[in-house]
């Protein structure tokens, strides 16, 4: 850790972790709910639980990035941050209207929240992900514009690298993006089509340009290939991101009441969406096989392969399972998709967090790599989430595919519950690989506070 | 790769990839924006259906719904359910709920009156007529 | 003609221009490769529905256009042929002479599009139109942006930029008009002819 | 490059260029016919085809690289029109 300021990294990694065994832990709820209906009722309905679990997932996902940031980003510019005391200001900002926002969902009828709210005023809730009432729409807006800013005026007097330039381009597309989530118009369909523009744009669009940002940084860090080449590839990987996902987003325009044309567009240029994943991954083992230094941390290298790999195997070829629109129309609102979304989001995003965490978090504590035996915790804890996560979504998909079967084709469908109880067994395997995941995020946890001898800080 | 492969040319593909598509996604946005009133019979869109989406928001239906086939997986596609179970079943199940069946997946009672069941009703009616193109592959949906 | 023979000391490892060009050039082949598959797997669905709405487009000003392209192309290997020899004006001059040529491709092109939008076609009207139009449009955006890139290159040769020894930048650009004119080779008979 | 290497690079690529445009020609001529079937469809995909060939050797200058490269464009340029062959010829049927 080379600035002082970085240091302001620390409690963002830490919420994050922290919100995301929240996330896990509903997610078990929801798993369990799957299976015996009523789990929980009246208390907390599924609709409640699942808020929680996927707006924790985002939030924690983003305070991530801005941990990340806050710690490459002094590095790369080889300056002080522009302003430590604001980062931490928006930090408890952001917690409060976080933690206020569950509790809000968990203590009150949703519809007594709209309306306590100011939903009436500008209608922006209830939809998928943009549950969030009007005041932490509003507070996120601000705390990333905050957020922005600080970082910006850092590069702004510091060293332009591409890494942070990219980055930077990343997350201001991010906050461009979240801005639709305030556009609800009363026709569906141009509320879908343009509710696609915050989803779809964030996580195949800018989010994989932070993706790339930080893995580079990290690869450069790691294996000690010189910045020249990574950012390079860096490029061309990322261009071939924006070149594909960008009319990729036409895979979610099949059958919202958009013209049939889209069937076409969405359907090629999504089914060339895994191409940059596929290049990261060729990317990531090239770097460390031509690495120049033996960096002490091991978990952290582990974590930035397996990052490559899981997010081509979850987000490009799960992805490229259902992205064509023959076989999309019949996938559409299947477990299938439950099942991409799940490696898609772990093997991208959450993979590339804790890359970003297990290399920080040593530096951050001064020393350059855990203790031996930590890491040997800390890579138990990654094959345990990561195989986790790959049964989870065999056993999502095999759900799907029989859901699809029973529901969909032949001349005797079976109605939705039907179908349901007769693909019991496979959300029963399901809730046993989640917690598994929760093991193998509890060792994650440990592997910080094990103790043992410990490298001097390079 | 050997110096064949300049930085400085990445960059100006990203820039000038990323451009491009976007300036053709919105022709493309702008087409389509254009072409929908013929396909989702916004004519038909009258105050019921309006206050009708607004109480399918503030219930969180979608936490637990999909409608034309986003949303949640727990609970039957209401896309089509207009079609599949017509206005009074949906009335009188919204009404009936929750069921209390042990170990069975459970909806909240919301107390909607009948102007909000209406309305309700309205906007599954409309979202039903929207041209999907024949999704989803049957009334099951 | 004489084939120019190569003599093995000829041979270059990376293909003229920038290697990250030739990446994007690959990614453009492979999305209109697959949509020229499509188009022709949606025509085998329903022939005559394609028959019959392609005797409607106006096949002379799609040759032409090729020809103009064609021309266009071979201007860009005289301009690398010129920079080679370092004559960066005698470059620029020819460089100039493609982006014009260009030019004309546009206008014809968009006389065409005027005439079908006037006519009320439209993206939806059916598949054959939709793949027409599609493709064309996106073929049409290739040249404007090859266009783009040509006119920089051109201006920095202008302004003697290059010479002999380096001008990676002019054969980078011929080689994306290469693809651009390689892309409506193939556009022009799919489309407008074959059936 | 001297003289005579601008007339060794440069020439045939005029020549390339002339016979490109008496491709283009025919395949007007043959589509102005309206001509049909399978055999005109073959003759107009397999001048395409040539076409392609020419620019991606001489224009584009591949064939003064190592032999992927070309193999690439070629790979490609089977595959399209293979693929656009047998779609026309299933359609036919």
């Amino acid at each position: 850790m080379q600035f002082k300021s970085q240091a302001v990294a620390k409690p963002y990694f830490i919420a994050a972790i922290a919100l995301f065994v929240g996330q896990i832990l509903f997610g078990l709820i929801m798993g369990f709910q799957y299976v015996v209906g009523d789990f929980l009722f009246p208390e907390i309905p599924f609709n409640v639980a699942r808020m929680v679990h996927t707006n924790l997932l985002i939030v924690w996902l983003l305070f991530g990035f801005m941990g990340a940031a806050y710690y490459l980003i002094p590095e790369e510019a080889e300056t002080e941050l522009f302003s430590p005391r604001l980062a931490l200001i928006t930090f408890w900002v952001f917690l409060a209207a976080g933690a206020l926002t569950v509790v809000g969902y968990l203590a009150v009828p949703y519809a007594t929240l709209a309306e306590a709210t100011g939903n009436n005023m500008l209608a922006t809730m209830g939809r998928e992900f943009l549950e969030q009432p009007l005041p932490t729409k509003i507070g996120i807006v601000v705390v990333a514009l905050v957020f922005l800013f600080n970082i910006s005026m850092t590069v702004l007097k510091g060293r332009k690298t591409s890494i942070s330039l990219v980055l930077l381009l990343g997350l201001w597309g991010l906050a461009v993006f979240f801005l639709f989530s305030f556009y609800n118009p009363s026709n569906l369909v141009l509320d879908k089509y343009f509710w696609w523009w915050t989803v779809h744009l964030w996580v195949e669009g800018v989010w994989e340009l932070i993706l790339g940002a930080m893995l580079a940084f990290v690869l450069i860090k790691i294996t000690g290939v010189d910045r020249e080449v990574i950012e390079k590839w860096l490029y061309v990987i990322i261009a071939m991101t924006l070149i594909t996902g960008i009319i990729g987003t036409g895979h979610h325009y099949f059958w919202i009441g958009t013209p049939e044309y889209w069937q076409w567009f969405g359907s090629v240029f999504s089914a060339l969406e895994p191409i940059p994943f596929f290049m990261m991954t060729v990317f990531a083992f090239n770097m460390v096989n031509r690495r120049r230094r033996e960096h002490p941390n091991k978990a952290a290298t582990l974590w930035a392969l397996g990052t490559g790999v899981m997010a081509f195997l979850g987000a490009g070829v799960w992805g490229f399972l259902h992205t064509l629109a023959p076989v999309n129309f019949y996938t559409h609102g299947s477990q299938i998709t439950a099942a991409h979304g799940h490696m898609a989001f772990y093997g991208a995003y959450v993979m590339v967090n804790l890359t970003m965490i297990s290399y920080a978090m040593p530096m951050l504590r001064g020393r350059s790599a855990n203790s031996p035996s930590a890491q040997v915790l800390e890579m138990w804890s990654f094959w345990l989430m990561t195989v986790s996560i790959v049964f989870i979504t065999l056993f999502l998909t095999a759900a799907g595919i029989l859901q699809i079967w029973l529901q969909r084709m032949g001349e005797t469908p079976m109605s939705f519950m039907a179908a349901q109880d007769q693909i019991m067994l496979f959300y029963w395997l399901r809730e046993a690989a989640g917690f598994v995941f929760l093991l193998g995020l509890v060792l994650y946890i440990w592997s910080f506070f094990k103790k043992g001898e410990v490298q001097t800080a390079a | 790769m050997s110096e064949t492969f300049t930085k400085a040319m990445a960059r100006n593909i990203f820039y000038g990839g990323a451009v491009f598509f976007f300036l053709l996604f919105l022709a493309l946005t702008f087409d389509t924006v254009r072409g929908l009133p013929k396909r989702d019979h916004r004519e038909n869109i009258t105050d019921s259906v309006v206050r009708g989406k607004h109480i399918w928001e503030t219930r969180n239906c979608i936490g637990c719904h999909t409608i034309l086939g986003e949303g949640a997986y727990f609970a039957p596609e209401l896309g089509n359910v207009y079609k599949r179970r017509g206005g009074e079943f949906i009335k009188a199940w919204i009404k009936s709920q929750p069921t209390g069946a042990p170990g069975r997946r459970q909806m909240p009672q919301f107390n909607l009156t009948d102007q909000e069941l209406d309305d309700i009703v309205e906007f599954l009616k409309w979202t039903s007529e929207i041209d999907t193109n024949k999704w989803p592959p049957n009334i099951e949906g | 003609m004489t084939i120019d023979t190569i003599t093995p000391d000829e041979i270059l490892a990376t293909p003229p221009g920038d290697l990250a060009i030739w990446f994007f050039i690959f990614a453009e082949l492979l999305a209109f490769g697959v949509f020229f598959v499509a188009y022709a797997f949606a025509r085998a669905h329903n022939v005559e529905l394609f028959d019959e709405s392609q005797r409607q487009l106006d096949i002379s000003s799609g040759a032409i256009n090729t020809l103009v392209l064609i021309t266009s192309s071979y201007f860009m290997v005289r301009a690398v042929a010129a920079i080679k020899q370092g004559l960066s004006r005698v470059c620029a001059r020819w460089i100039a002479a493609a982006i014009a040529l260009g030019g004309i491709f546009l206008a014809i092109k968009l006389v065409e599009f005027h005439d079908k939008f006037s006519a009320g076609i439209s993206l939806s009207t059916n598949t054959f139109y939709m793949f027409y139009l599609s493709l064309t449009i996106f073929h049409f955006m290739h040249v404007i942006l090859g266009m783009v890139i040509l006119a920089a290159v051109m201006l920095k040769a202008r302004r003697g930029g290059y010479s002999a020894q380096n001008h990676t930048d002019v054969e980078t650009g011929a080689s994306y008009w290469h693809m651009v004119d390689l892309l409506w080779i193939i556009l022009f008979p799919l489309v407008y002819v074959i059936h | 490059m001297d003289a005579t290497q601008r007339t060794r690079f440069i020439r045939p690529c005029t020549y390339v260029w002339l016979l490109l445009m008496l491709l283009t020609v025919t395949t007007y001529l043959i589509g102005e016919a309206g001509l049909g079937g399978i055999a005109v469809m073959l003759a107009v995909l397999g001048t395409a085809a040539v076409k392609v060939q020419l620019v991606a050797g001489y224009f584009m200058g591949l064939r003064r690289t190592r032999w992927l490269w070309r193999g690439i464009v070629l790979g490609w340029l089977l595959l399209v029109t293979g693929l656009i062959t047998i779609a026309y010829l299933t359609a036919i049927k």
